[in-house]
């Protein structure tokens, strides 16, 4: 009777009506998991992206075009408008505007909160598009999309609250392939158009961009290089190279660089081959002649030539501007180290070691190279696509740790695409009966004869299917088990990793229970509640958004490193002696200086584990001020204890650090809990400043920068006479003596 | 600047020699003959000449020691620098606008300086500024180079000088064009192309063969993805020694890895995705059941055990990681 | 801004009474009262100069600098006391902190009494030093009174001082016809250090003086402490704050005795012979210095600041929070200064001018302020200039310090942004940008042209490229 | 101030020999200037000291000398010791002066030596960076109705050696009027001369009319436009006025309209275009495949 039921649906034009309902219902599904599955916590961050969005809701478009931000930076100000990517800032106010006029009332925070998981669902369907294009199967789509919609790789940027580039930034990323390769398959001028819309989009969302400008060109040269040269491909390139660079130029923090910086000298090199190659082609269509088309071939390689010589010659020569430091320090990895401090210091630039891929996309890891090799199996564009972009992502993930992120959906791909297949083999009713010797060895020979060369070797046999139900309920059931393991995975580490905000950090207790440490907010609420509005604070540049954000209160410095001097005056002031960095600080009009302390707790992500960063970007601009040697011992250890040099005992930081830590434990005992070392009993002394508030845990200490004596003494002086020790009569005094002048 | 007062006392008498018997300008005559030969072999005399003041000159000495028997290793790596810089400056600066000498002084004939400056190690770099003149500054001793990390390139060296000498021409270092290297370039260049056009039938074939691509792209996606990247810019160790006499393979911590670790996770990778490849594509494709029910259960054992494995390994690495699969937990 | 309030309350006091820009409660610390009688006349004048005048022995518990935390006067004035020491109330400490809390001070020193040790220590605080020897006094074989100190020169006679320095106000000159003296019977010496713009000698000792301790150079002065012109009698230092407090060499100054002491000059140093007698000047000196002291002269008070964009055809909004880079802006800013009684318009010395810095770091601009008006109690300074290149945060800053005047440090934060998108000259007027323009519009043109032949135009029968070249 | 006792002790003289007999004074007075070591040796400087004419020619003080004074003070002519014996030197450029007691031995017989020694080291910063020579006043006085002594007597000179570093010496901060500064713009950024410019205009426009030329030469026509417009009058027109209307949409933003203003617009004729040119364009389809084309 079931059959009788069921039958009707599963047939003709109804059948696919069917299949077409429950594919749409398992994506809506699909998205709805991704969605949920990023909600475990919400903390807003980053706060910039936050602070931006305000001000763009608040004073529209254009004045958020000009914005120029005087909280930050102090007191150069930063050119806001003009130096970050509004993509992000743009949608969320679009979605803001639109809702408004559908009459909801919505607070502009809730959709900046719920950004990046709403993308999420939006990219579990660009996924399945893509995958789509990529094979026959329709599981393979769905299956890309769920990876894709739970795949902890891609979670780790786009959790409830996760307000940053990246939380648009990926869906337009898998998006423009899509269409990329739908162009590309089509040759459609419209397509590419499309492709380029939202390359366009994704240029003014996220700096990574550039991964988009130079795969398609190296995609578009492996093709050709294939001899896979046809209009289609001329078409669909062209009309995204024009416009897309069109498109990618309107936004001012781009500007020309699609013109004039080495990263986009590929695309134009490619658009110029591609002329070229046009070009010929035409010609030969028209006469064919065999010594004709060998000329024709010197002249494009001569051309060609000319034309990339042309190309070095201009950037030697400083026309077209050399690789931005961030996209050289990918090619060569020691590059940043040594001159780019600055970039080298963020955390999520580190290479990536192997377990972080695992944690990121647990089964998925080891599907991935099967999928890679299953595109080989019908090598069309888009299986070309896939392989490039492969290798590509995994050779940069391997580099920095951040751009798993854009390894995360090919992975997903490629996983999808093996699985479907296995399944396909293994999840069918039918099964082949057993051959009889001699026709199979016929048809087997027929065959093989019948196979080419040049296919892959394991596609020498003709396919036959799989005989026993026993294997095929074995081998389903097994990656079933890893599925089943591989969403609880995802659940675990979502939960566990990657929904524990910056600013809140949980620890467990001796008896398990999870014990809350909330010193930041504790901190940033202290500021903003007794400091005056316009008090400059002073800190190492990781915590300058969430001042800016959370405590509302201006900074020197802040996450956007766009002014190396600056940061590097920050970073001498942290790591010079108090005389010379009070006039510093007095110059900068500093009216708070804020460090993170992790010794009392044993958090190890604090201001004297970054400190030697401080002192070579420091060292960058001031190389015969500071000296990173001076912070060495003569071993050469980074001590802090009783053992540090006395540059490192005398540097602000350390004194900040470690000012009054002694008193927290009894004589002796004093220890510090992240370095392991015993402290020096004695503590340092503050002459400058004065400590305002230390957090619960010690993890921030805020000091506020004295004025200048009253008196017209030096701090030091001042500061002995204030611990009530009188100053000596001057006996005779030596050198040369000095008369009193007016 | 203990050594600086050395200096001073073992200069006085000199210098009062210096400024009774030199009215010719010292600065010319030194400059005639460093333009002739630089930098200028000095000994205690011309050293002591050369630094008393009064200058209307800056003055850069190297001190070293080239003799084998004193074993100087920097001093020898830094002397073709130093002779380049000296050099490049020099024909850069042929009207001597920055009034700059460059001087060697080599322990041999040295050796009341060494000890007057008090000086253990070598080689050391001495800047003297100007005592008089515009660009004077008298009370500043000789500023010292130092050498604390390995040998410098005659570029940091300039960079340096050009520092302490602000508001002066500073000549680049011109680094000679290397014509062995640019022939042996061109050649091997040359020879490249002449094989290539000679071997391409032969090679085409294995250009055009989808297995070799499929197999590099393949071993590059698994080099990367068990983070090879990671070793080679970390520099981290092949193996590391457990205390008791064997060797500890992984590398506890969640993002820390030792070179042998990653071979073994690659390894882990590629038999896994190997195995599902089979299963993928090979064995539907056996003719015979018996062997393919075979096939089927080696591979889907190998795939489960291996999985196992790799979780357990990962387990090491993260502490607290609750999933785990038979046999291995 | 807080203290301009306050001093327009006390402005407003000082119309009620003739009183000190700072205040009217005045503490004099005395030993016992018995004394008060030698200083009547000094005090009197005091009182009748509107000051409410309470006098404590140090000894007391009324001399408390602070009740309740708060100031409990606004000025003191410490006659040397017999004891040694000034009492648990009077430390080093407190006055300092009384010093900071904007308290002013005046201490007469004396060479008969010792000065206490915690004076002294205060004293090297401010970088003041005093003889070793409490006894040391100065004196001058040249310029002393032949009628008191025939003997032992120890009553010295110093004239009127000049100002320090060409540019700076000299409020001691008296009437300035000069040919007075001020009589300085055993004065005890001061030397300052080198080092802080905050001291200033008042006045200071003859070339041929110096201070001798009569216990050790008995026959003949070996090593002395300080001579000639590098001892001050009376020393000054205004805190940053300016808040006041000055160092009167010797006590007896102030005593009626040598307010209408007659004195004759010795013969003087370049043989001048000696003059005859006249009458010391002491007490128009005395209220000259302790006025000055208690912030009756000498005081400067800012009234309105104010600057507005000073660009043809924009209304002028004043003191907007944001310019633009190149802006022409305007400023002015409203100075008083406090003369005994009531405010007069301030005017700087000769050779002296109020300067105005517009910096980010360091100053972009410094320019002169000119006066634009004068009204009955102030004087108007302004100057327009066309901001720096540069965006960021920049100061207006009105940094007036000068000796002997209050403190003026005026710091008014504005944000200068850089050119909006809209605010650049179009591209037409622009010349090198017009070929870039004319392609825009050929290749428009061309555009138009090729969808018209491509919607309408009939093939020819000639084989050509178009048909080849776009076939859909 | 510094100045108002210079011009006055011009005068000494004067002064000096009319007090001469009473009074204090001094006799044998001997100044000398001795190299430090070779006490006396070669270039030592001795020379007698007049209580009434300074000096003629300066007295030169080298890096490493010392200069000695020896005098005997008398009181109304007879020896005696005065209570102050100082010697007065003043920087005549900045009116600095620096006092220097001179030490009084008792020798026998009633007759006082003073005697003081110095060298550079004992003089303040300020005095050594002088310019011109140092003036030095003798003192002599003492308690008592006695005149005192005080009187010009020579130049003091000061060498310093250019081997030795100067002593450096910078003012103290003292608050007064600072100079003015004014910011110095960048220049504006300029294009170039007005003629190539137009040259190149010139050339881009004229690149159009040999635009067209060209087409015409290879036979391109309008005479399709009537069989055009009857087959699909109103597609055909919309399109290509909606093109029109499209390229004076992006003049008018370029001009003066903002994005918002041209953003539904351009919708509306977009979609015009869309709709309308799918017409027409397979209208033109339809006459290609017809081989009219």
């Amino acid at each position: 009777m079931t059959d009788s039921i069921v039958e009707p649906f599963l047939k003709g034009n109804t059948g696919r009506n069917t299949r077409g309902i429950l594919r749409l219902s398992i994506l809506c599904l699909i998205a709805a998991a991704a969605i949920a599955s990023r909600l475990f916590s919400v903390i807003l961050d980053p706060w910039f992206n936050f602070r931006a969005t305000k001000y763009l809701v608040a004073n529209g478009f254009y004045d958020f075009w000009d914005w120029f931000d005087d909280r930050t930076w102090h007191p150069l100000g930063r050119v806001t408008g003009g130096t970050l990517y509004p993509g992000l800032m743009v949608t969320s106010g679009a979605i803001y505007h639109a809702l408004r006029a559908l009459t909801i009332p919505v607070d502009i925070r809730n959709i900046c909160v719920l950004l990046a998981p709403g993308f999420s669902g939006l990219t579990a369907f660009a996924t399945y598009l893509f995958t789509n294009e990529m094979s026959t199967s329709p599981s393979a789509g769905l299956l890309a999309a769920a990876f894709m919609g739970i795949a902890p790789g891609y979670i780790s940027r786009s959790v409830a609250g996760s307000y940053d580039n990246e939380a648009i930034a990926i869906f337009l990323l898998v998006f423009t392939f899509y269409l990329w390769i739908k162009a590309l398959k089509l040759g459609s001028a419209m397509w590419g158009a499309l492709c380029a819309l939202f390359y366009g989009y994704m240029v003014s969302a996220w700096g990574g961009y550039v991964f988009i400008t130079n795969l398609i060109p190296l995609h578009v040269f492996v093709l050709v290089c294939m001899g896979r040269f046809s209009p289609r491909l001329y078409v669909s390139y062209c009309t995204w190279y024009s416009l897309g660079t069109l498109a990618s130029m309107q936004i001012p923090f781009v500007g020309f660089l699609p013109i004039r910086s080495s990263e986009h000298m590929s695309a134009l090199g490619v658009f110029g081959l591609l002329q070229l190659i046009g070009f010929v082609e035409f010609v030969r269509s028209g006469v064919p002649s065999k010594q004709f088309t060998t000329l024709l071939r010197g002249f494009v390689l001569a051309v060609f030539t000319i034309a990339f010589g042309g190309l070095v010659l201009l950037t030697v020569s400083g026309v077209i501007a050399p690789w931005t430091g961030r996209f050289y320090s990918l090619w060569d990895t020691g590059y940043a180290k040594i001159h780019i401090p600055i970039i080298a210091s963020v955390s999520e630039h580190q290479p990536t070691a192997w377990p972080a891929f695992f944690f990121d996309l647990n089964l998925l890891i080891w599907l991935f190279p099967a999928g890679v090799y299953l595109c080989f199996l019908k090598l069309a564009d888009e299986q070309v696509f896939v392989v490039v972009y492969a290798i590509l992502a995994s050779y940069f993930s391997g580099v920095m740790v951040r751009l798993m992120l854009t390894l995360t959906p090919i992975v997903c791909v490629a996983a999808a695409l093996v699985l479907s297949h296995l399944l396909d083999t293994y999840l069918t009713m039918t099964s082949p009966d057993a051959p009889a010797e001699g026709a199979s060895d016929a048809t087997n020979g027929a065959a093989k004869k019948a196979i080419k060369q040049d296919g892959l070797r394991s596609m020498r046999s003709p396919l036959v299917g799989i005989y026993t139900t026993f294997s095929k309920g074995s081998v389903v059931s097994a990656l079933t088990a890893y599925l089943l393991l591989f969403v609880l995975h995802c659940t675990w580490v979502t939960s566990n990793a990657y929904s524990s905000p910056s600013v809140v950090l949980a620890s467990r207790m001796p008896d398990g229970s999870q014990h809350i440490i909330d010193d930041y907010r504790e901190a940033y609420q202290w500021l903003r509640q007794n400091t005056k509005t316009d008090a400059k604070i002073m800190s190492w540049w990781d915590y300058g958004y969430q001042i800016g954000g959370m405590a509302d209160r201006p900074t020197l410095v802040d996450n956007n490193t766009w002014n190396n001097t600056h940061i590097a005056t920050v970073g001498k002031a942290m790591s010079s002696s108090e005389e010379v960095s009070y006039p510093i600080m007095r110059q900068h009009e500093v009216d708070y200086v804020l460090v993170v302390f992790g010794g009392l707790l044993g958090y190890s992500g604090d201001d004297i584990n970054k400190f030697l960063w401080m002192v070579r970007i420091a060292e960058g601009i001031w190389p015969d001020e500071v000296k990173e040697r001076d912070f060495f011992t003569e071993r050469g250890e980074y001590r802090v204890d009783g053992g540090a040099t006395e540059t490192m005992k005398n540097s602000l930081m350390y004194k900040m650090s470690y000012y009054n830590y002694h008193t927290m434990f009894p004589a002796g005992q004093c220890q510090d809990r992240v370095r392991g070392v015993k402290m020096p009993d004695q503590g340092p002394v503050l002459n400058t400043l004065d400590e305002a508030f230390t957090s619960e845990n010690w993890i921030i200490r805020i000091y506020k920068v004295k004025d200048l004596d009253n008196v017209g003494r030096n701090h030091t002086a001042a500061a002995s006479f204030e611990r009530g020790n009188k100053k000596k009569k001057t006996t005779k005094r030596r050198g040369p003596k000095v008369l009193r002048v007016e | 600047m203990h050594f600086l007062r050395g200096l001073l006392l073992s200069l006085l008498p000199v210098a009062a020699l210096a400024a009774k018997n030199a009215p010719v300008d010292k600065f010319t005559k030194f400059q005639t003959k460093q333009l002739s030969s630089t930098p200028l072999k000095l000994d205690d005399a011309i050293y002591a000449q050369l630094t008393s003041a009064p200058r209307d000159y800056s003055s850069v000495i190297l001190l070293t020691a080239m003799e084998d028997r004193f074993g100087c290793q920097l001093c020898r790596e830094f002397q073709p620098e130093w002779d380049l810089l000296s050099k490049s400056w020099i024909k850069g600066d042929k009207m001597a606008e920055s009034r700059l000498i460059f001087g060697t002084l080599d322990f041999i004939n040295g050796k009341a300086t060494f000890q007057s400056l008090g000086l253990q190690t070598a080689p050391v770099l001495l800047l003297f500024q100007p005592t008089t003149g515009p660009h004077a500054n008298p009370e500043a001793g000789p500023s010292r180079f130092d050498f604390n990390n390995g040998a410098q390139s005659a570029e940091q060296v300039h960079r340096w000088i050009a520092r302490q000498l602000a508001d002066r021409p500073h000549p680049p270092v011109v680094r000679p064009i290397n014509w062995t290297r640019g022939i042996a370039i061109t050649t091997t260049i040359l020879a490249s192309i002449t094989f290539l056009t000679v071997a391409w039938p032969y090679l085409l074939p294995i250009l055009q063969n989808r297995n070799v691509w499929a197999a590099i792209s393949l071993i590059a996606i698994l080099l990367f993805t068990s983070g090879h990247m990671f070793n080679h810019i970390r520099k981290v160790p092949y193996v590391v020694s457990d205390g008791k006499g064997g060797v500890s393979y992984f590398a506890g911590g969640f993002s820390s890895q030792y070179g042998l670790e990653t071979q073994i996770v690659a390894a882990m990778y590629g038999l896994l995705s190997f195995a599902t490849i089979s299963l993928a594509l090979k064995v539907p494709r056996i003719a015979d059941p018996k062997t393919q029910q075979i096939a089927v259960i080696v591979w889907g054992g190998i795939i489960f055990v291996m999985y196992s494995f790799l979780l357990s390994v990962f387990r090491i690495k993260n502490g607290g990681y609750p999933f785990w699969l038979p046999p291995f937990s | 801004m807080r203290w301009i309030l306050s001093f327009l309350l006390l402005a407003f006091l000082a119309t009620v009474q003739a009183v000190s820009s700072a205040g009217y409660k005045l503490l004099v610390v005395l030993e016992e009262l018995a004394d008060k009688s030698k200083y009547s006349k000094y005090l009197g004048d005091l009182e009748a100069r509107g000051f409410s005048i309470s006098y404590e022995s140090p000894k007391s518990d009324k001399v408390a600098l602070f009740t309740l935390g708060e100031r409990a006067w606004d000025h003191v004035l410490i006659l040397p006391p017999k004891a040694k020491g000034l009492g648990p109330l009077l430390t080093p400490k407190l006055l300092l902190d009384f010093i900071n809390a904007g308290g002013n001070i005046l201490v007469a020193l004396s060479a008969s009494q010792p000065t206490p040790s915690g004076l002294i220590s205060l004293l090297l605080e401010l970088d003041i030093h005093i003889p070793t020897d409490r006894s040391a006094l100065v004196i001058d074989h040249f310029n002393y009174d032949t009628l008191s100190a025939a003997e032992k020169h120890d009553v010295v006679l110093v004239p009127r001082p000049d100002a320090i320095r060409p540019d700076v106000k000299n409020f001691f000159k008296g009437d300035g016809k000069g040919g007075e003296a001020i009589a300085f019977p055993r004065p005890v010496a001061q030397t300052l250090g080198n080092a802080s713009p905050l001291l200033t000698p008042l006045i200071r000792a003859p070339r041929s003086a110096y201070s001798y301790s009569p216990k050790d150079d008995v026959d003949s002065v070996e090593d002395p402490f300080a001579v000639g012109q590098q001892l001050s009698l009376i020393t000054t230092m205004q805190a940053r704050n300016s808040a006041r407090f000055t160092v009167v060499g010797s006590s007896e100054l102030l005593e009626d005795t040598w307010f209408d002491a007659k004195v004759k000059r010795s013969v003087g140093m370049n043989g001048a012979p000696a003059g005859n007698e006249f009458k010391t000047s002491n007490q128009a000196f005395a209220k000259e210095v302790t006025g000055w002291t208690f912030k009756e002269t000498g005081v400067l008070k800012v009234g309105q600041i104010e600057h507005h964009l000073n660009e043809t055809g924009s209304e002028i909004v004043s003191n907007p929070k944001i310019y633009r880079v190149k802006n022409n802006v305007s400023y002015s800013i409203e100075l008083s200064e406090y003369s005994w009684d009531k405010w007069i318009p301030f005017t700087p010395p000769t050779g002296d001018i109020v300067q105005l810095e517009f910096s980010m770091l360091s100053p972009f601009h410094r320019l002169p302020l000119k006066v634009a008006e004068t009204t009955l109690t102030s004087t108007i300074y302004t100057t327009s200039f066309k901001l720096p290149d540069q965006h960021g945060i920049f100061n207006f800053k009105v940094n007036y310090k000068r000796p002997f005047y209050t403190n003026v440090e005026e710091k008014n934060t504005v944000t200068v942004r850089h050119f909006a998108h809209d605010e650049w000259p179009r591209s037409w007027v622009i010349t090198g940008a017009w070929p870039w323009i004319a392609g825009i519009g050929a290749t428009v043109t061309g555009w138009v042209a090729f969808v018209g032949l491509w919607l309408w135009s009939k093939p020819v029968p000639l084989k050509g490229a178009k048909g080849g070249k776009k076939n859909l | 101030m510094r100045f108002s006792s210079l011009l006055p002790s011009a005068l000494v003289l004067g002064a000096g020999i009319a007090e001469a007999a009473s009074g204090w004074n001094f006799d044998e007075a001997i100044i000398s200037v001795s190299a430090k070591g070779a006490a006396g040796a070669a270039g030592a400087f001795k020379d007698k000291l007049s209580d009434h004419v300074p000096l003629s020619k300066p007295v030169t003080l080298g890096q490493t000398e010392t200069l000695k004074i020896i005098l005997t003070a008398t009181e109304n002519g007879e020896p005696k010791r005065p209570h102050q014996a100082f010697l007065l030197l003043r920087d005549q450029d900045t009116g600095l002066e620096e006092t220097f007691p001179l030490q009084t031995k008792e020798s026998g017989k009633g007759k006082v030596d003073f005697a003081t020694l110095k060298s550079q080291k004992d003089l303040p910063i300020q005095l050594l960076t002088s310019s011109q020579p140092l003036r030095a006043t003798l003192l002599l006085a003492s308690f008592g109705s006695t005149q005192a002594f005080a009187n010009h007597v020579f130049n003091l000179d000061i060498q310093t050696d250019p081997n030795v570093a100067k002593p450096k010496y910078e003012k103290p901060l003292r608050y007064g009027q600072l100079g003015e500064i004014n910011h110095i713009f960048k220049a504006d950024p300029k294009s170039g001369p007005v003629i190539i410019s137009l040259l190149f205009t010139v050339a881009v426009v004229a690149a159009v009319p040999i635009l067209f030329g060209s087409w015409v030469l290879l036979g391109a026509n309008l005479s399709h436009l009537p069989k055009a417009t009857a087959a699909a009058p109103v597609s055909h027109s919309l399109f290509f006025s909606s093109i029109l209307g499209m390229e004076g949409i992006f003049f008018l933003y370029y001009y003066n309209w903002s994005l918002f203003e041209m953003l539904p617009v351009a919708g509306v004729i977009g979609l015009v275009t869309f709709l309308s040119g799918s017409k027409a364009l397979s209208e033109v389809q339809s006459r290609r495949l017809a081989g009219e084309r």
